[in-house]
């Protein structure tokens, strides 16, 4: 009832643990799956090593909103090879989150991801604090790493938008024209918490991206419009944390969500979530998962 | 409670040793002000804070004293830049509090043991006062390597005198109590314990390797609660970032953690052999 | 000690009505300037009068968070004349929101203010929801705009800007340029709610702009960054409902702040803002408001 | 309580009079919901709801009828699109429900006298069902253009008999109760009161023009608290927009009111005067 697919990539559940939550440990990631997710995204990985940036990098701004600028930390994609063969080793289906200084560092990263056994890449072009990482905020540059690394790759490609910008349809657009599979919606909003003791902005890069609670009826929107301008599958990603929210997005027009921030309190969510939906989906008189999807969009 | 920041103003700071710091402070945290600014959070011994020196960093420090409803302590060390930085501020200057976080001990019935290295006593303390609150009379362990690094020395002097807990303590130079190290005083320890009776609880903290030994003597002693305080790199402090998560069990020192008990430990690879560095690389211990 | 200047605008108080919270009568505005305002903004005001959108037209999605979209609703200036006669009459000052579909009618709008006695003009080129006042997602739209108001009328010209765009900095310079007097950051960030049981956006015009609370932090972010970046006032808005928040605009670099959603509970809150500032200002030893200002910027 | 719209299931239907119709529901207003699914929201009589009605509007209707802890009515009179499609809902169906909103009714212990005209008499009923309650014996005063136009007409005259309230009624063509004005039976009743006891209180609502010499009468008669309900278009109907506004207060009737007191109701110019359109442009009433 909630098998979904985004392009080639069948999702026993449409509960997909988003990028940079829990995802550097191999054995994590194969946890979280064994939890009821669908897919498991990695947090997204370069072409070398990077310490990202200092702490403070993760606060709790509202009750269940956050502000993190992790600046994408990360231990390079070689070294990475190993926590990839720990989670497929436990059957986990894994999504590998590339990122990149260059756009062709992204073909590397990807052709080496699909080596290892990642099932799919998402291109992570959205982070809104990590300056090199800011590709999504133009559609040409969107659609010149889209068609390098579809070239590279035989695997299914999906880009992470940045929210960040005038107009999310057209580089969504963009993407799409350059062959992109799916797209995830949306990545962190900017923004900053400034201690008024110590007069100083609290996060380390003084400013970072908002996720939880917070970002959902920003994302909602984002996935809402997506939906009515472009035909590949979407990936609902913000605030989601609990069936409700997921429901909304599908109804909104997501073929799949990503959950995040809401992770903190424990893998019990993907039991919930699945139930929830099942249940909703029953009571509403649908077939499946599918029959709800866009389901806003009907006058 | 919010999980962020706030700051607050130092009550009184004590030079335990030469290298360590007790800071002391009142502080409620963000969001469980209550209509009387009191505040009534919960609090298990073995929980941490992130401490914040704002331009600087924000680390995960133990909470070493806790008297309801807002009296906190934290013992650092100093190691690097974060920790001197802390360890050089006056009283009335302000650092950044976050937490409290994670898990913290079982405090069972037993009266326990309680076993640390260094600057490992500092989240033992706070159980290690409760049972003496609660009138029972906890076993306290303390080693350090020489007599001038034995943390909270004269405290634990002072409770044996007038509490009756038994206090033990050991230096590798001999300098102060037993010379030797502190697994070896707490083989003597247990060992001392009637040979029919099953200790109940021993807990402890400090270098991962001591740890890891002290797991071994606890499984041979046959405890039946053996539980450890672990140490990783920390981002978010509250089980999203995945940084501090230990393998196989993927489970999150800040979240999960950081009290693990022997049981758990046993099935981390990870314990006593790796750690991840700030980028996520993993490498020995 | 909290005098502040907007231009020439001289202000007792920095906390200032944001537009189209109570600012359709004269004699509201009014009140709301003698409960402590150091000025009010007016609802935007076009050349015509507007029905705006449908009920439902403002909810609150999370606790103090609402999402809203109004379109614009507003009697058209040539009546409003009489609803700036009663507030001026009273002494208030009165900061006319001003839009237009046409550029030319921002000119004509703003005029007819002057001639009414309003104060200064806010230019509304950044409601997110209302498709004819997008001016303030380009930059040389931006610019063409303000120059052309400032050469239809002598009054001091403040322009509010959009945060759903890529680069605000560039907006904000380019108003600067041409000549603008103040900032006002920032309008609302686009969202939408989804209701699960009846299946459709809430909104009647499905989706609208988020205020309140969860503004706070992305707002305090374009304030932080505008100040590295203009040199003329800025003045904050977003998500302020106590002092706390207010100080944080002010220690980020606002001039003067804009209180919105949070006057749905009273009008109170401008003597809290007060107290609290001037403690605030006193406590850390700060000579007045100026004295704080963009003070999160020293390292 | 979260001021967003939450859909319910329509329980109950009566068919009123001719143009009007009760609906009750079981609600929990969104963020009220506590652990066992209940609510204990306050509610005081002369409060209303925004009624959402997905794809077309969302309306002020005043609550009808409460019954702790969950169990509400409305009773909506057939006005334009919006009141029609609301009033062709049927059992089982669905509408949205935000609130309730606004100021209510000052609840004194006097008995009161509870006038209304219409539909006017909704937001009064739970006000006199709580004085028939608590065993006081309200007054009312119910007026319409014909009997058949008399809400609530069978169930006062049960209340008269049963519980001993004191009923009137008029209809402008006699068809029922005295033929005549609302108005003009108030005085009537007002009259009968022994002319040395000042009357207490005194609740109205109907068409404003009827409020302003309902005013008129209470003054006339000195009584000591008259307070009224009045009607606005609204958008948010939580005092954000100013739509609501009445000049030269400033007083916003969604959030100030709709309950107003004779001594505010005074200084208000607009009061039975203007009124303000969806674009807030200003007209005569
Ligand atoms: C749950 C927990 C509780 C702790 N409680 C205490 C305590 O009560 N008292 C005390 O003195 N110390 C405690 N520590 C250790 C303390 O966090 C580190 O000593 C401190 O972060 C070092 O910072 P530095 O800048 O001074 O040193 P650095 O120069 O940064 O590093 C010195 C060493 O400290 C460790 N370290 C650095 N940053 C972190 C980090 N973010 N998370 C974990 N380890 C880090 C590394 O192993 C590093 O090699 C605790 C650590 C954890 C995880
Ligand atoms: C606080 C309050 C309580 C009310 N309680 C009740 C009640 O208990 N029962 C009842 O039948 N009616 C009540 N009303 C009136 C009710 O809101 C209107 O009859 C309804 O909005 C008309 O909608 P419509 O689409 O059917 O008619 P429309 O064709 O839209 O308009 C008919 C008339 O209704 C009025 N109206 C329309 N929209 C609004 C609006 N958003 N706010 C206020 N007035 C409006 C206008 O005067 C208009 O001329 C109340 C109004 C207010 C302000
Ligand atoms: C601590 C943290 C780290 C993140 N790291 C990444 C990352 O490396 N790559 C990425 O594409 N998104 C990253 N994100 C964004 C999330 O994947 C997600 O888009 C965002 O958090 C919104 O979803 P949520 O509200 O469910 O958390 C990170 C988010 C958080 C909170
Ligand atoms: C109901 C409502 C109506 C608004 N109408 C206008 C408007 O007409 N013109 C405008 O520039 N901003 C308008 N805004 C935006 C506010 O002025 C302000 O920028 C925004 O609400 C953020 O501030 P806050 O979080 O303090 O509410 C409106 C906001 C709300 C909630
Ligand atoms: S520090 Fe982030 S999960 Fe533990
Ligand atoms: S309806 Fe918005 S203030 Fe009353």
């Amino acid at each position: 009832m909630l098998e979904t697919n985004i392009a080639s990539l069948k999702l026993k559940t449409p509960f997909i643990l988003a990028s940079g939550i829990l995802g550097v440990s191999g054995s994590t990631l194969a946890k979280v799956f064994h939890a009821g997710a669908g897919a498991v995204v990695s947090k997204s990985i370069g072409p070398v090593p990077r310490q990202g940036y200092n702490n403070p990098s993760v606060i709790e701004i509202f009750p269940d909103t956050f502000l993190n600028a992790v600046g994408l930390a990360n231990p390079g994609i070689d070294e990475f090879a190993g926590e990839v063969k720990i989670a497929k080793d436990q059957g986990t289906v894994i999504i590998l989150s590339v990122f990149g200084g260059e756009l062709q560092e992204y073909g590397e990263v990807a052709k080496k991801a699909e080596k290892m056994g990642a099932d799919a890449i998402e291109l992570n072009i959205s982070c809104p604090h990590a300056h090199i990482s800011c590709i999504g905020a133009d559609a040409q540059r969107t659609s010149e790493v889209v068609r390098l690394v579809k070239s590279q790759t035989h695997l299914p490609i999906i880009a992470k938008l940045n929210p960040n910008v005038t107009d999310i349809v057209e580089i969504a657009r963009s993407a799409e024209k350059a062959g992109v599979d799916a797209i995830t919606a949306i990545n962190t909003v900017r923004g900053m918490l400034i201690d008024i003791d110590a007069k100083c902005p609290v996060l380390a890069n003084k400013s970072g991206g908002i996720s939880g609670k917070l970002l959902k009826p920003i994302a909602v929107k984002v996935v809402y419009d997506l939906f009515e301008s472009v035909k590949i599958p979407i990936i609902g990603c913000g605030g989601i944390s609990d069936w409700r929210d997921a429901v909304e997005f599908f109804l909104a027009g997501a073929s799949a969500v990503q959950i995040g921030s809401a992770l903190w309190k424990g893998f019990e969510i993907f039991t919930e979530l699945a139930k929830g939906t099942k249940q909703y989906i029953v009571e509403n008189k649908a077939k499946n998962l599918q029959d709800i999807i866009g389901r806003a969009h009907k006058a | 409670m919010i999980r962020k920041p706030k700051l607050i103003m130092i009550e009184k700071m004590v030079h335990e040793t030469k290298s360590i710091v007790s800071l002391y402070f009142h502080y409620i945290p963000a969001g469980c002000e209550n209509k009387d600014g009191q505040s009534t959070v919960p609090f298990t011994p073995g929980q941490f804070f992130m401490i914040w020196l704002p331009h600087l960093d924000e680390i995960p420090i133990s909470v070493s004293f806790f008297e309801p409803p807002d009296y906190w302590g934290i013992s650092v060390k100093i190691v690097g830049e974060a920790t001197r930085a802390l360890c050089g501020l006056h009283v009335g200057e302000q650092f950044g509090v976050r937490g409290p976080l994670g898990s913290g001990f079982e405090i069972i019935s037993s009266p326990g043991i309680f076993f640390g290295g260094g600057v490992g006593l500092a989240p033992l303390r706070p159980a290690i006062l409760r049972k003496v609150r609660d009138k029972q009379k906890p076993t306290v362990v303390n080693c350090a390597p020489c007599g001038e690094d034995l943390l909270f020395h004269g405290e634990f002097e002072q409770l044996a005198q007038e509490n009756g807990i038994d206090y033990y303590f050991a230096t590798e130079d001999g300098s102060c109590g037993c010379q030797g190290l502190g697994t070896e005083l707490l083989v003597q320890v247990l060992e001392k314990f009637p040979s029919k009776t099953r200790i109940k609880y021993l807990a402890a903290c400090g270098p991962e390797r001591m740890l890891v030994k002290a797991l071994d003597i606890a499984e041979k002693f046959k405890v039946l609660l053996f539980q450890a305080s672990l140490e990783r790199m920390m981002r978010c402090g509250m089980g999203m970032c995945g940084l501090c998560a230990i393998d196989p069990l993927g489970l999150r020192v800040c979240k999960d953690g950081p009290v693990f008990s022997g049981e758990v430990l046993r099935k981390c690879t990870d314990f006593g052999r790796k750690v991840r560095e700030f980028t996520g690389h993993k490498r020995d211990l």
